[in-house]
Formats: structure tokens, sequence, C-alpha cells
């Protein structure tokens, strides 16, 4: 019953960020990128809930429209990571042999890298900017999923009904995708939110190194940062875009958490029958 | 707790170079305490003797400085005239890559012509010589500067001075200790031992300085002034800083190339809005090309006589576009890197220019990409700088802007403006000096503010913060600073 | 016999593995736009021949195998060339912020083991109580905070309001203490999750329940059966825990202006000095591949099955 | 000596024990028999205070008149007094402590412990569980087990997981040491020949209670209930063919379903409207005997021996000449040769590890042989229309995230293209409602899953299909229904059947031909009955031995 509503509200967190992120800018009260240097930054006040910033511009506003660049990266990135990892980590897993040889031997090496590390110098240094961070995000923590998933595979591959499904000759994509993939269903999910709270955190914190996304742009990360000096005067300017992340971070924590606990309950049933 | 004479200085970015060569930036700050040069500037921005007794024109174009007998390094050897000689040719060398190479372009040779006499012959004469002097021609001794061109300065090497300091400890990451130099030639500075520390962040600064750990800085960021003009029992203090905020259009290309869509923008663009985003009000809007000090010090406080000028008023920034060939705006993409200090000025003005229809994208790149596009002189559409000076002279500043060889790549020329016209009033105006200079600047500045390549934006403040246990006397001609604070009572 | 053979291909291997990683980075930063050139002008205008000298200086105009090369030979005998910024040499700039990186992690590390074990195991054994609920939730919210709000929160809290530490400096173990936490309560949570599902997974085991069906103490069920093979799977993240500690040092450094290698690392990247930024990826990437190979060893250590298969290969 | 009263075990609020009595006298041997799920172990882990986390228990639990309850006084008797030894060698032992270790924790003489349980190389003790055989281990834990001289040794199927040499020798092990030290011993099985070989006494569990109690003779002499007398039924011989083998229908019911009446009641050929009305309770049918059940228990007919043998067979099928495959040093299968015509079932049977796994993997194109050579049919059917296989494991062998139907389908369309059976068909098939379909394999029993999975073998209408052990995790009376539907899909379709498995009853009921391999080799082959008959292998004759010899009339 609790962690049904706990359960519940990651969930309804996580979908008031889609919300917000779909359609924030229009229900928003003040165009984000409005100024009003004459306002200047303000704390809360009845026409601006969440105050302003040093450009005038009304926080609340911008957090709404925020929660687009804030979530569509980490989206993108936790679901691009899923895809690839989850693709060869199968492969990896089913054929075994050179192939697995191979695609272990590249994820070592990018386990070695220190990912954000990396992160941070491919965009500071190369540069390119968010859709290369968000590239760059995918490529460096796919490995870690590719290791989960194949080590799974290894572990269905040798149950029977693969190798049932290898007797009736059906296509090694077919039992790999249709049959395998299926059963792990709760840990491709959990990874991917907990890839996505990894992106979240990793992309917002890229802004708030001040890499990668244009200045003026309504980005949480980039809010916390710009705003920081502002702690005296308005601090919610800064404060409310460090609790939305760690919100939306915890929520999708909890929902990957509780997604693995329920769907993996059916298989756990499985010891004591 | 540390002794009375003891003074912790803090600093936002790390000293990391005793030597001008490879650090004309924050590091310059300690360079002064430690080093030299011959000449210097005083209260008023006049060049004053310093290591040089006394100085003469012998030629125009060729200088003959007497040195000050009897001056010794830190270390008791001897300054010679070679020292000081070799210590304004070495930035001439390649090798040595001197950041301060473009100061010294018009310095044909150096000798030491005597036990103590230098001789510098300019390529022709340049009235800003004597100031630029006064800034780069940091006099090290030829023996270790010779053994180290590239790292002179660095914390493995370290330096060796005349100044009133010497470097007792050196570290990128403890920071820098300064000792008094018995050695010292001048009078006893009255701060025995300098301490250093880098605090990047500037709230980290203000609390440390609150806490009273740290006793002075300059590095108070000026849009938040308010945050430190309280602070019990610390003096935060403002003066007028030798810098400048302008915008550069790029003349050659595009919409910019139209000077109806340079007027437009200069009258779409709310400059005392600006000041009160960019300096938090300890600072005033610009109008001509040129740093308040400088403006100051060639035409006292009346300010330049310019023949026209740009009030924010939107009407006429329409009227202006209107003759253009773009009477609905026009959309431009420009390089820009997110420095947080200038991005909200440049979002202040992207919004200003909105509103006559110019919109303007940035497209954001890392600090040095964004630099080698800009000094490449490519594709740079509109730019935002903001230039910090050395000395009181517009020679300093002109030719870099607006002659024809500074719009070759590597330049400063980044509107890419210039004429033949132009190079040789450049040119008169470099080598004239007295007043007859003021005319000469005049048409120069006139030449801006009609075909507006550049539009000065507005004039910020230098700041410190001390603590009540001293006092100073600083403005922006002010090159050692540590030498200008004294104990309090 | 099959142990040195091991040990010999595990080494070449790592090594084999920092030779990619320094190419791959040296190749990424030579192909990325803007140069050390331009880092060492500075902004100034400057003469072609400083110029010239300039990419004489860094080997500017050879082609990239040559570059590679030479830094590369330099580099194995531990001259990883000077920092265009300072222009010293890059292993004392290194060695200067080493300390504090290294006295941060270790401090983390320190105290994720000390707090985060102990804790998860307890939560693991009493499963479903409210000590269990309390620390799972905790350690939950402590993942999904990013290390620089936790630290921007600590710092005002602690240092600023409450004044109990100091605001900014190192050295000591004072200065390091909120930083530290900053650091730990990430990965610390992650730990503890580990380490309450190892100590799960150990309940459910056949083995436990048939020690205690014949009488072992408390005590020897605890050390000999629930620290002993629930640190298995907890030692086998800590490769990726340490990656997580380097990359966190670079947020938490800047929010406590800490001068270590994460803030020389973003000083560095902003200042296009290559040679530093190069040396601080092969350095972050060594410190990770070493413990790797650290943490193999100790399962070696371990684990008898491990050490088997090892000798069975 | 061990007194168990009235003892419930409830998982949060759903009753699996429902009111077990039993009494453990001084130096007896009393067997606890059962189907799966019936809650031996849970009672077994009851009566050391070890029940897993979320189950709790209830009753009263007497050890020499001094009551157990609270973890103090169970803490007090483990290990010291009662000890408990569990079903899986393999999951016993701590993986990163050696043998010694083990033992010595227990606080025994390492040595003597292990001379104890038959293990004479010393270099045993420095071993890790993973380096030692299953029986091994069972011995190692063993000796754990008794490292503290206890009183009562509950063994909860401490054979089921090693294959039928080991099991018997184990099984001896345990007799020679409890009738040594004068022990008693719970031994928890569902094997009713062991029970009956090793106890004194014995009680007969369903679905969570006692319905059967007596001395192990006269049980295996006459059942006192039908369940007893259909578990009996259901056992196959290894010394005849039965012409019919009769299983229990249905499955054990939650024990929180039937409170109120015979929890056997829809299993039972012989219920009456009385038995639907309460929960009978055990009552005396004799003087040492006491049953649950209100009526007598109606003798079982006679089956007669299988008489259609031997059958007539085609051409050959299958041939395996020289078949080589080893796995890096081990050398898996090492020179086997062998014919399986059309129509015939073959058995292969041999000890944990002689490679039988691994000839069917080769024959299944599974793997790939390091030598020799398999033909397959004739003509140019695929080799997956030609041969299907059976696996043991009835939980892993259909894949949890499909329906049955969808399983069946998706097989059936890689059979010929003409006539494809649908998933109903292939149920009825095997037996089951087509309702099935919509089912998944979750909601199945391990029998119907097997049965499933045998519908699937047979949806491409294969001509040999491959058994590795079919029923081998199954409770006897599930693997009765199991046997005859093979020995039909043998008979009626005229599938051939390559047949692999280590109980020898098992392969008599459904084999023609008998191979006995062992390390990777055949030893011994020739029509089943003579081979089981008169064994001419040293290998034979041991697996022979090890049947254990029980004598009561089927
Ligand atoms: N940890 C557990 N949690 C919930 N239910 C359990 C647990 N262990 C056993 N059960 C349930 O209790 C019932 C009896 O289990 P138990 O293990 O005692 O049966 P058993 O007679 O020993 O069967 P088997 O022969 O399969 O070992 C089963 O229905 C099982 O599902
Ligand atoms: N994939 C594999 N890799 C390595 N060794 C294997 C593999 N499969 C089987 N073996 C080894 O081959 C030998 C024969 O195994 P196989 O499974 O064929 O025996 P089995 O007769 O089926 O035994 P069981 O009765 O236990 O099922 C064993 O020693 C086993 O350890
Ligand atoms: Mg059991
Ligand atoms: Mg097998």
């Amino acid at each position: 019953m609790r962690d049904r509503v706990v359960l519940g509200s990651a969930l309804a967190v996580l979908l008031l960020a889609a919300l917000a992120a779909l359609f924030g800018p229009l229900v928003a009260p003040y165009d984000p990128g409005a100024q009003n240097l004459d306002l200047g930054p303000t704390g809360p006040s009845a026409g601006h809930w969440l105050g302003t910033d040093e450009l005038g511009r009304d926080i609340a506003s911008r957090l709404l429209a925020g929660a687009g660049t804030a979530l569509w990266g980490p989206v993108v990135g936790a679901v691009g990571t899923t895809v690839l990892g989850t693709a060869l980590g199968l492969a990896a897993g089913y054929y075994r042999g050179w192939t697995d040889a191979i695609l272990m031997r590249v994820t070592d090496l990018m386990i070695a890298l220190p990912g954000l590390l990396v992160l941070v110098v491919l965009v500071g240094v190369v540069g390119g900017g968010y859709v290369w961070a968000v590239a760059a995000l995918i490529v460096l923590s796919a490995p870690n999923d590719v290791r989960v998933i194949r080590s799974l595979v290894f572990a269905q591959r040798d149950l029977a009904y693969v190798e049932a499904a290898r007797t009736l000759g059906l296509r090694s994509g077919r039992i790999m995708f249709r049959h395998i993939l299926p059963n792990l269903a709760p840990t491709v999910l959990a990874n991917l939110l907990l890839t996505f709270v990894a992106a979240l955190v990793a992309l917002s914190g890229l802004s708030f190194l001040g890499i990668g996304l244009p200045p003026g742009t309504p980005d949480w990360g980039l809010m916390i940062e710009e705003n920081r000096r502002l702690l005296d005067l308005n601090p919610w300017a800064s404060l409310a875009p460090a609790i939305l992340i760690t919100v939306a971070a915890t929520a999708a924590t909890l929902l990957g958490d509780g997604i693995f606990d329920r769907l993996s309950a059916k298989g756990t049933q499985r010891a004591g029958d | 707790a540390a002794p009375k004479d003891t003074l912790v200085w803090a600093t936002s970015l790390p000293v990391h170079t005793f030597d001008i060569a490879h650090g004309f930036d924050t590091s310059t700050l300690a360079q002064f305490s430690v080093l030299d040069t011959p000449v210097t500037l005083d209260g008023n921005g006049q060049v004053v003797p310093s290591l040089a007794e006394s100085w003469k024109e012998t030629k125009p174009g060729v200088y003959d400085f007497q040195l000050r007998k009897g001056v010794r390094f830190s270390d008791g050897t001897l300054l010679t005239a070679d020292d000081v000689a070799f210590s304004l040719r070495r930035h001439l060398d390649p090798n040595v890559a001197s950041e301060a190479a473009s100061y010294v372009v018009h310095v044909k040779s150096v000798e030491a012509t005597g036990e103590n006499s230098v001789r510098v012959t300019l390529r022709q004469p340049t009235a800003a010589f004597l100031a630029v002097s006064a800034l780069a021609w940091q006099v090290v001794p030829r023996k270790l500067a010779e053994a180290h061109p590239k790292d002179l300065g660095s914390p493995q090497v370290g330096t060796l001075g005349t100044g009133p300091y010497k470097v007792a400890k050196f570290s990128l990451t403890d920071g820098v200790t300064l000792v008094r130099n018995d050695q010292y030639w001048g009078p006893k500075p009255e701060l025995a031992r300098i301490e250093i520390r880098t605090i990047n962040d500037p709230e980290a600064l203000r609390l440390a300085i609150k806490q009273g750990s740290v006793d002075a800085t300059s590095d108070v960021p000026i849009r938040d002034a308010r945050k430190w003009t309280g602070i019990p029992g610390v003096a935060t203090g403002f003066y007028p800083a030798n810098s400048i905020f302008f915008l550069s259009f790029d003349v050659t290309d595009g919409p910019l190339k139209d000077v109806h869509v340079r007027r437009a923008i200069a009258h779409a663009i709310d400059k005392d809005a600006l000041v009160r985003l960019g300096t938090g009000g300890h600072g005033s809007a610009a109008a001509a090309l040129l740093t308040a000090p400088q403006l100051k010090t060639l035409y006292g406080d009346k300010g330049s006589p310019l023949t026209r000028t740009y009030p924010h008023d939107i009407g006429k920034a329409k009227a202006e576009l209107a003759l253009s060939p773009y009477p609905d705006g026009f959309a431009m993409t420009i390089p820009f890197t997110p420095n947080s200090e200038d991005a909200l000025t440049m979002q202040a003005i992207i919004s200003d220019l909105a509103k006559i229809g110019i919109r303007i994208t940035v497209e954001s790149m890392p600090a040095d990409a964004y630099r080698a596009r800009l000094m490449s002189h490519d594709r740079a559409g509109m730019q935002l700088h903001r230039l910090v000076y050395g000395t009181p002279d517009p020679g300093e500043v002109l030719p870099d802007l607006l002659s024809q060889a500074s719009a070759e790549p590597q330049g400063w020329n980044f509107a890419l403006y210039g004429s033949a016209a132009l190079d040789a009033a450049l040119d008169r105006m470099l080598t004239t000096s007295g007043p007859a200079r003021i005319p000469l600047v005049d048409t120069i500045l006139n030449e801006v503010a009609e075909q507006v390549p550049y539009v000065p934006l507005y004039y910020f403040d230098g700041a410190y913060a001390l603590n009540e246990r001293f006092t100073i006397k600083v403005n922006a001609w002010t090159l050692d600073i540590f030498s200008a604070i004294r104990m309090a009572g | 016999m099959p142990m040195v053979t091991f040990l010999a291909r595990r080494v070449a291997a790592a090594v084999l593995l920092l030779g990619l990683l320094s190419l791959l980075t040296y190749g990424l930063l030579a192909v990325a736009p803007g140069s050390p050139e331009q880092a060492l002008l500075g902004s100034r205008p400057s003469t072609p021949e400083t110029r010239a000298a300039i990419r004489a200086e860094f080997m500017l105009d050879e082609p990239f195998v040559v570059r590679y090369g030479h830094w590369l030979g330099n580099a194995v005998h531990g001259d990883f060339g000077s920092s265009v910024y300072s222009r010293e040499p890059v292993s004392s700039v290194v060695g200067e912020r080493f300390s504090t990186t290294a006295g941060l992690a270790a401090y983390a590390v320190g105290l994720t083991l000390v707090v985060a074990i102990p804790t998860g195991l307890i939560a693991g054994m009493r499963r479903g109580s409210g000590l269990d609920q309390g620390i799972t939730s905790a350690a939950l919210i402590a993942t999904s905070v990013p290390s620089y709000a936790l630290g921007i929160a600590l710092l005002y809290g602690f240092a600023v309001a409450l004044g109990w530490f100091p605001m900014y400096g190192s050295g000591d173990l004072a200065h390091l203490t909120l930083p530290a936490i900053a650091l730990a309560a990430g990965q610390a949570a992650f730990v503890v999750r580990q380490t309450r599902a190892a100590a799960l997974d150990l309940a459910n085991q056949d083995y436990l329940t048939f020690a205690r069906a014949r009488g072992l103490g408390r005590r020897r069920i605890w050390v000999s059966y629930a620290l002993r093979n629930a640190s298995l799977p907890v030692l086998t993240v800590g490769g990726l825990l340490l990656a997580a500690n380097l990359t966190g040092a670079v947020f938490v450094e800047r929010v406590f202006s800490l001068p270590g290698l994460g803030s020389l690392l973003i000083q560095a990247v902003g200042q296009k000095d290559i040679p530093v930024v190069q040396a601080l990826v092969l350095l972050g990437g060594t410190v990770v591949v070493v413990t790797n190979l650290l943490i193999d060893l100790a399962c070696l250590a371990v684990d008898a099955r491990v050490r088997h298969g090892v000798i069975e290969a | 000596m061990l007194e168990i009263e009235d003892l419930r075990v409830r998982h949060g609020s759903r009753l699996i024990v429902d009111g077990v009595d039993l009494e453990i006298a001084q130096g007896e041997t009393y067997g606890l028999v059962g189907e799966s799920g019936s809650g031996k172990s849970l009672t077994a882990r009851a009566v050391v205070g070890l029940l897993p986390r979320g189950i709790t228990a209830s009753g009263s639990i007497r050890f020499r008149d001094a009551a157990l309850s609270g973890e103090k006084a169970f803490h007090a008797v483990r290990g010291r007094r009662i000890s408990l030894l569990m079903q899986d060698p393999f999951a016993m032992l701590n993986p990163l402590r050696t043998a010694g270790q083990t033992i010595a924790e227990s606080g025994g003489a390492v040595r003597e412990r292990l001379r104890e349980v038959g293990i004479d190389d010393p270099t045993v003790a420095k071993r890790y569980p993973f380096q030692l055989s299953g029986g091994m281990r069972q011995r190692v834990a063993l000796a754990a087990a008794l490292a503290r001289d206890p009183e009562l040794l509950i063994a909860d199927e401490p054979t089921t997981a090693l294959d039928a040499t080991i099991q018997h020798e184990i099984m001896e092990l345990l007799g020679r040491i409890q009738r040594e030290r004068g022990m008693s011993v719970l031994l928890i099985t569902h094997d009713l020949r062991v029970a009956f070989t090793l106890c004194d006494r014995l009680a007969v569990m369903y679905a969570g209670r006692i319905v059967e109690r007596g001395p192990a003779r006269e049980i295996a002499a006459g059942p006192a209930h039908p369940y007893t007398a259909g578990l009996l039924r259901a056992l196959p011989s290894a010394e005849r063919t039965l012409a019919t083998l009769t299983g229990i229908p249905g499955s054990v019911p939650p024990a929180n379903t039937v409170q109120d009446r015979c929890a056997f009641l829809e299993r039972c050929d012989q219920a009456a409207p009385e038995c639907g009305e309460a929960r009978p309770a055990l009552r005396p049918v004799a003087h040492t005997r006491e049953s649950a059940c209100l009526l007598p228990v109606r003798p079982a007919p006679e089956t007669p021996t299988d008489e259609r043998r031997p059958q007539a067979v085609g051409g050959t099928l299958l041939k395996v000449d020289g078949l080589r495959k080893d796995y890096r040093a081990v050398r898996a299968v090492r020179d086997v040769s062998l014919d399986v015509a059309a129509g015939e079932s073959v058995g292969i049977v041999g000890e944990s590890g002689s490679g039988k796994t691994t000839l069917a993997r080769c024959v299944l194109g599974l793997v790939t042989p390091s030598g020799g050579r398999i033909a397959l049919g004739t003509g140019d059917r695929p080799r997956h229309r030609l041969v299907q296989c059976v696996f043991q494991d009835p939980y892993t062998s259909l894949n949890p995230a499909r329906s049955i139907g969808t399983t069946l389908a998706e097989a059936a369309a890689q059979g010929p293209a003409d006539d494809r059976p649908t998933p109903s068909d292939l149920l009825r098939l095997v037996g089951l409602p087509a309702a099935y379909a919509t089912r998944r394999p979750g909601g199945l029993s391990g029998g119907e899953r097997q049965r499933v999975a045998i519908a699937r073998a047979l949806a491409v209408r294969p001509a040999l299909l491959i058994c590795d052990e079919p029923v081998a995790s199954l409770d006897v009376s599930v693997q009765a229904h199991i046997l005859s539907l093979l020995r039909s899909v043998n008979r009626d379709l005229g599938t051939s059947l390559l047949f692999i498995t280590h109980d020898l009853a098992v392969v008599r009921q459904v084999t023609d031909r008998l191979l006995v391999m062992l390390n990777g080799q055949v030893v011994e082959s020739g029509p089943t009955a003579d081979v089981l008959d008169d064994p001419r292998h040293d290998y034979t004759r041991r697996l022979i031995a090890s049947l254990p010899e029980i004598t009561f009339e089927g």
C-alpha cells in the first residue's frame, strides 16, 4: 500500500514534469526570454511567484520552459543508451565467441574512462553543444548496460526455453528480441530509469559547469549556476531548479526501483513454487 | 593570527607567472610589486621616473634613459644597463613568444650605451612608447631571462626583481608569499609580508573577507557590489577603471556592411540599462571609443566633443533601419562563448535588438575555439568586447582597433574597418605628442561615431575590498597595488 | 605460475588500454577547433614571428602521428610536457593539485566504507523494519541528489548559516569535511543499496540457513558469512564508484573552490591547456584501471572460485 | 524425544501447514513423505526455528520435554542437539569456505568427521565446495551437521539433487551413522521407496496436514489412505514394464483452501459426500496406524505387465557414429555410436556427467561435435522438423513472458506448411484443456508445463523426440501421467524416442532398447529388459544395486 502511494507519486511527478516539458511554454505566465531590466532581480511576489532573475525574467516561466531542455536530453540519452546497450548486450550474450570478446574489450575500454570527465573534456574542448553532449553521453553510458544485459542474456541463454526455441529452428533475431528480451524487461526498464537519472544529473551538471548550452537558455542546471549569485536577492532563482532536478531524479529512481521490484516479483515467486 | 604588517590578498584566478611575457593578465598585479620598470605612472597617469632617473628623446623616436645607480636585485647582484636593455629586447624575440610583444612592435633596437644608460630606438616616433614602457618593460636579470626564455617567472624558475617585494613562496595551489625586499632602492614599503591566495568562487571570497581570513581583494564582482558594500570592518572602494565594453561590427559582411544598420543598432541599445545590469550601478555609459580615465587625461572633465551621438531611441533606430536594405530587420547568428559576466549583457543587447526586428541567435562555443575564430576574423559578425588597458595613452588603443594592419588576422581590428586615410590619421596621432594630439584624436573618434564600426557601450569601475586595518589609495593608473596599501591609524 | 601469467596478462591489457585512451584523447583534442597557440597568445594581438615560434615549439605543423609519437615518447619517460597556461611541467602542475583531490577522494571513500557498508548490512538484515525503510529511502534520495546541489546546500547550511565549518581553503580535515560529505553521499547511498541487496540475497541462501542450523554464533555469521560474502558484489562495483568519485570531484571542487584536479581540469579545458587535459584524462584512466585491477586481485583473494577460474583459463 | 503438536505455519495470512502432530522417539528414523509443496520443508525448518522471513509458526514444539519457543531456546539446541541437513548440496555450503573450515567452525575435528562420512582423502578438507562433487558436498555438509553430536538430525530431502548411485551411497551412509550413534533422524523425502527402506515409522503429508501415519513396513504393505495408495500405484517399477501407468489426477491444493473438507477430495476416486463436509481427523485404523480417511481404502487392481513387445520398427532414423565432444580439457562425449530406428524408443542411462545431455545437444544441433558423424533422417527435411526435445526443468523450458497459445502457435509455424496443428489441437493431444492457450506458464503446475513442452515439441511433427530427463523433477503422481503420455506418443504417433534418464524404473516403462553411458562412452546396450534383468557391465550392476529394495505388493 505504502509502496503503491510512493510509486504513484513518483509517476505523478514525472508525468507532471513531462507535461511541463510539453506544454510548459503554453501555460507559463511570461515569455521565458522576456526581459525586464528595470525590474531586475526580485524575490517572489504575486506577479512573479518565484521572483525574477537579473534580467528581470520570470523564474517560474523559465523553470517551466526549462523542463523541456532539462528532460528531453536525459530522455533521449536514456532511451538511446538503453536501446544501444540492450541491443549490443543481447548480441554479445547471445552470440558469445568473437562478437562477445570484441564487444567486451570495447566496453572494458569505455568503462575504464571516467565518464563524466570525458564528457566535460569532449564537450568543453571539442565543443558541439547539447546535441553532442547527449550523443557522447549515450556512447559513454551504453557500456554499463551492455555489461548488465549481457550477463543476464548469458544466464537466459542456457535456460531450456531458449534451447527449445533454437531447436525449433527460430531465427536468432527472433529469439533475442521476442524471447529473451521480454524476460529482461524489468532490468531494461530499471536501467532506462537509472540512466535517465544519471543523464539528468550529468547534463545539468555540464550546464552547471557552463559547458554545452548557449547562455540564456532556460535550463535548470544553467539556472542554478547563473543565479547562484542571487541567493541574497532571490534564492529561489537558484534553489528551485536544484530542487526540481533532485525531485525529478528521485522520482525516476523510485519509479525504476518500484518497476523492478514489481515486475521481477513474478520471477521471484518461482523460487518458492 | 598573522602579524599586523602582513596582508592576505585574494585573487579569483591564481597568479601563475611573474613574467609579463607569459602572463599579461591577473598575474600582472603581483608582477609589479617584484619587478621594476624604468618608468612608471603617477596618480594622474603621467609617466614618471622609476629605475631610470631621467630620460630624453634625443631625436624623434630615440630615447636615452639614465639609470639610477647602485640598484640591486633582491639577491644582491647589481643591476646593469645590459639587464635593462635586454629586458625590453626579449619581448621582440619570437622564441620568448611574449604576450607583450604587440606593445613593443615599434621598438627597433635597445642597447646599453654606458654603465647606466640605455638607448631605445623606435621605428618611428611613437607617443605611447613611454606609457607602454611603464607596463611592459619589467626589468629582470639578463642571465636568468636568457636561460629561461619560455618559463621565466613560472613557479619552477621564479624571477628576480629590484622591486619593493621579493617572492618568498610561489605555488599554483598554495598561492604566493611576497616579503619586503631589503635591497629595495626606494622608500621601504609599509607591509612586511603579502600572502596571495586564490579563491575562485566570488561568494567564498566575500565570506572569507567577511570572516577576516582574507584582508583584501580587487576581484570584487562589480555586479554584486551590493553584497560587499555593507560588510562590517571592511572598506569597499570604487574607481573608474581603464577599460571599456563595446560592440564590434564586421563591416565587410552581411547586413552589418550597411552603416544605417550599424547606426540603428547603436540607437536601439539601452546603455543605461546595460550599466545597471553589468555594473550594478558602478559604471557609466560610454560615448567615445576610449576608456573613462583615458578621456579624462586627454580632455579633463568635459569629455570628448563628438559630432554624432546615439541616444537610446527605438524610433530613431527604426528610422535608421528603414534607410537600409533591411527595413524590417534580419536574422543573424553570431559566435559566442558562455562567460557568465558578458553573457547577461549580450542577452540584454539581443533583447534590445529584437525590438527593431534584428533577431540574433548565439552559437555557443568553447572559449578557445571562440577566441581562435575571433582572432582569425572569421565570420565575427557582431561581437561584444571588454578591453582592459594599461596606459592612459590613446595610442595604446586606437591603432589596434582601427588600423588596416590590425585588420589582418590576429589583430584587434574586429570591425575590419579601415582606410589609408584613417591609417594616416592614426599615424599622425601616434607620432604627435602634447596638446597637438587632441584634435587628431577628435578626428578619429568622430569617424568612429559617424561610421559606427564600433559602438562604445559602458565603463565599469574597478573595485577593491579592504579590511579596515589597512588603507589604500588606488586608481586606474596604480600599477604596484601592494605598495599603495598602508596600515590604518 | 598461472597467477603470474594472469597478472602479466592483466597488466599488459591495462597498459594497452591506457595507450588506447591516450591515443583517443590526443586525437580528439587534436581535431578540436582552436589550438594551444591561441591559449598561449591570450587574446592580445600577436606578431607572426611569435606565432611561428609557438607553432614550432608545440609541433603544431607536424603530422598528427609525429606529434603523438613525440608526446608518447616523452610520456613514457614521465615527461608530459609543460602547461600551456603556467609553463610549468605538467607533472608538477598535476602534482601540486593531486594531494587535495586524493585527500578528498580518500576521505570520501573512507566515509563511504565506514558508514555505508554497515548501514547496508543492517538494512538488509532487518528487511522491512522501520530502520530499513528509513535507510532505503534516505539512500534512494541521496543517489539522486546531484553532488553540486548537495554541495551548495551543505555550504550554505553548515558553513554560512551555522558556521561550523570553514568556508574555503584546503589542507586539513575540517576543510575537506563538507566536500567529502557532498562527494560521498551519492556513492555511499549506492553502496548502501548494493550491500543491502547483497545481504538480502544472502538471507535467502541455503548456506546461511545451514550455518545457523549448525548453531554458529551471531558474530561468526556476521563476520564469516554476511560481511565476507556480501563484500563480493560490493567490491565489484568499486571501480565504478571510483570513476564516479573522480567526476564528482569536478563538481565538488568547483562548489567548494578547492584547488584539486577537478578544478584543474575545468580550468585546463577552459584554457585549452592540452598537455594538462591529456595528462589528467590519462591519470583518471590510470586510477580507474589500476583500481579495477586491484579489485580483481581482491576478488581473487576472497573468492577461490575466481582463483580457480583464472588458473583454469 | 521430539514432540510437535498442532504446528501451523503461515505466510502472512495464508496457511501453509495446518496442524501437524509428530512424535519422534529416541534412536528411530522417522519419515515425512509427501508431494512437492505439501509443507514438509517448512515443518522441518519450524522445528529448528529457521523459517524464512515473513513466515510464522504456531503450536508447540517440545524437545526432551523442554518447550522450544523464542530464538534463545532454538539457538541453544541448534547444532548441539538438533541439526538440519538441507536438500541442495550445491547451495548449502558457503562458497568462500573450504570443507575443513566449514566443519571446523561447527566445532568438529575435521579429520575424524570426514572419516566418519567416508572421506579418507585429507586433501578434501582444503578444497572449496566448487571443487567437490555433489556427493562429496553432501558428505561434507553431513559432517558439519554432525560436528557437535546432535541427538536429532533433520534431513530435508538430502539426496534429491544427486544421481542414483550417489543417492544410494548417501542414504546408506545416513543409515549407518544413525545406527552407530543411536541418533534420531527425521527424514524428509518425496520418494516413497527411500522412506520405506530407511524409516521405522513415517507420516504422509498432504496439503499441509498429515493424512496417514504408522510403521513404514505396514504402510508399504497396505496403505490406509487413498492418497498413499495413489502414490504407491504411480510408482514405476524397474523390475517389469507395466501395461498402464496410473497417476493421481490433479495437483495438491493450497492448504488454506481446504480447511473445511478432505483436502484430497477432488483427486480421490472413492470420495463420498461426507468427505466434503468436514475435515477428517487422523484416527486409528489399526493399533499403530492412523489415517485421515473416513472410508476403508479400496485395494488397487493388479496392473498387468505390458505384453505388446517388441515393437515393430522401421528403417534407421538417427545414426550417430564415433561422436566426440570436448569442452577444452573436459571430454564430455568420447566415442559414441548409436542408432535409432523409426518408431523405436531408445533409453540412455548413466550417472551425472556421463555425457548424456551433451550427446542429445549434439543431435539437436545445439552444439557442434568435435568429431564423428550424425546422420539424421532420410529426405531433405530440415533438422528442426526431424528432431525435437523435451527438457528436464519444466520451470525454465517455457518462456514465462509468452502465453501457452503463442508458444504453441510459434512452434507450429516452424513445422510443415500443410495441415498445421492449432494450439488447441496440440493441447488436446497432451491432455490439457484448450482454454490453457491464454494462460502463461507462471499459472501452470510442473506437470502441466511439461505437457505443454511436449506439445510444443510435437507441433512440428518430428520423427524423433529427445527427452532429457523429462520427469526427473516431477512428483511420482505427475510422473506417471507424463510417462504414459510419452509412451502413447511413441506408440500411437509413431514418433521415435531418445529417452535420457538416470531412473531405471522410468526407463523400463518407456523404452525398447537401452544404452548405458559412463564417462562419455556407451558401456552396455541391448533391449531394455535384457540389460536390466541381466546386466553385464560392472557399472550397470552397481546402478541396479543402488535401487532401493522394497517389497510391497504393487
Ligand atoms: N519463503 C516462502 N515464502 C512464501 N511461501 C513459501 C516459502 N517457502 C515455501 N512456501 C510455500 O509453502 C508451501 C510449502 O512449502 P515447502 O517448501 O514446505 O514444501 P515441501 O513439501 O518441502 O515441497 P518440496 O518437495 O518442493 O520441497 C509451498 O506452497 C510454497 O509455495
Ligand atoms: N558447456 C559446457 N562447457 C564445459 N563443460 C561442459 C559443458 N556442458 C557439459 N560439460 C561437461 O561435460 C560433461 C558431460 O556433461 P553432460 O551434461 O552431458 O552430462 P549428463 O550425463 O547429462 O549429466 P546429468 O545427469 O548431470 O545431466 C560434464 O563433465 C560437464 O561438466
Ligand atoms: Mg522441501
Ligand atoms: Mg544432463
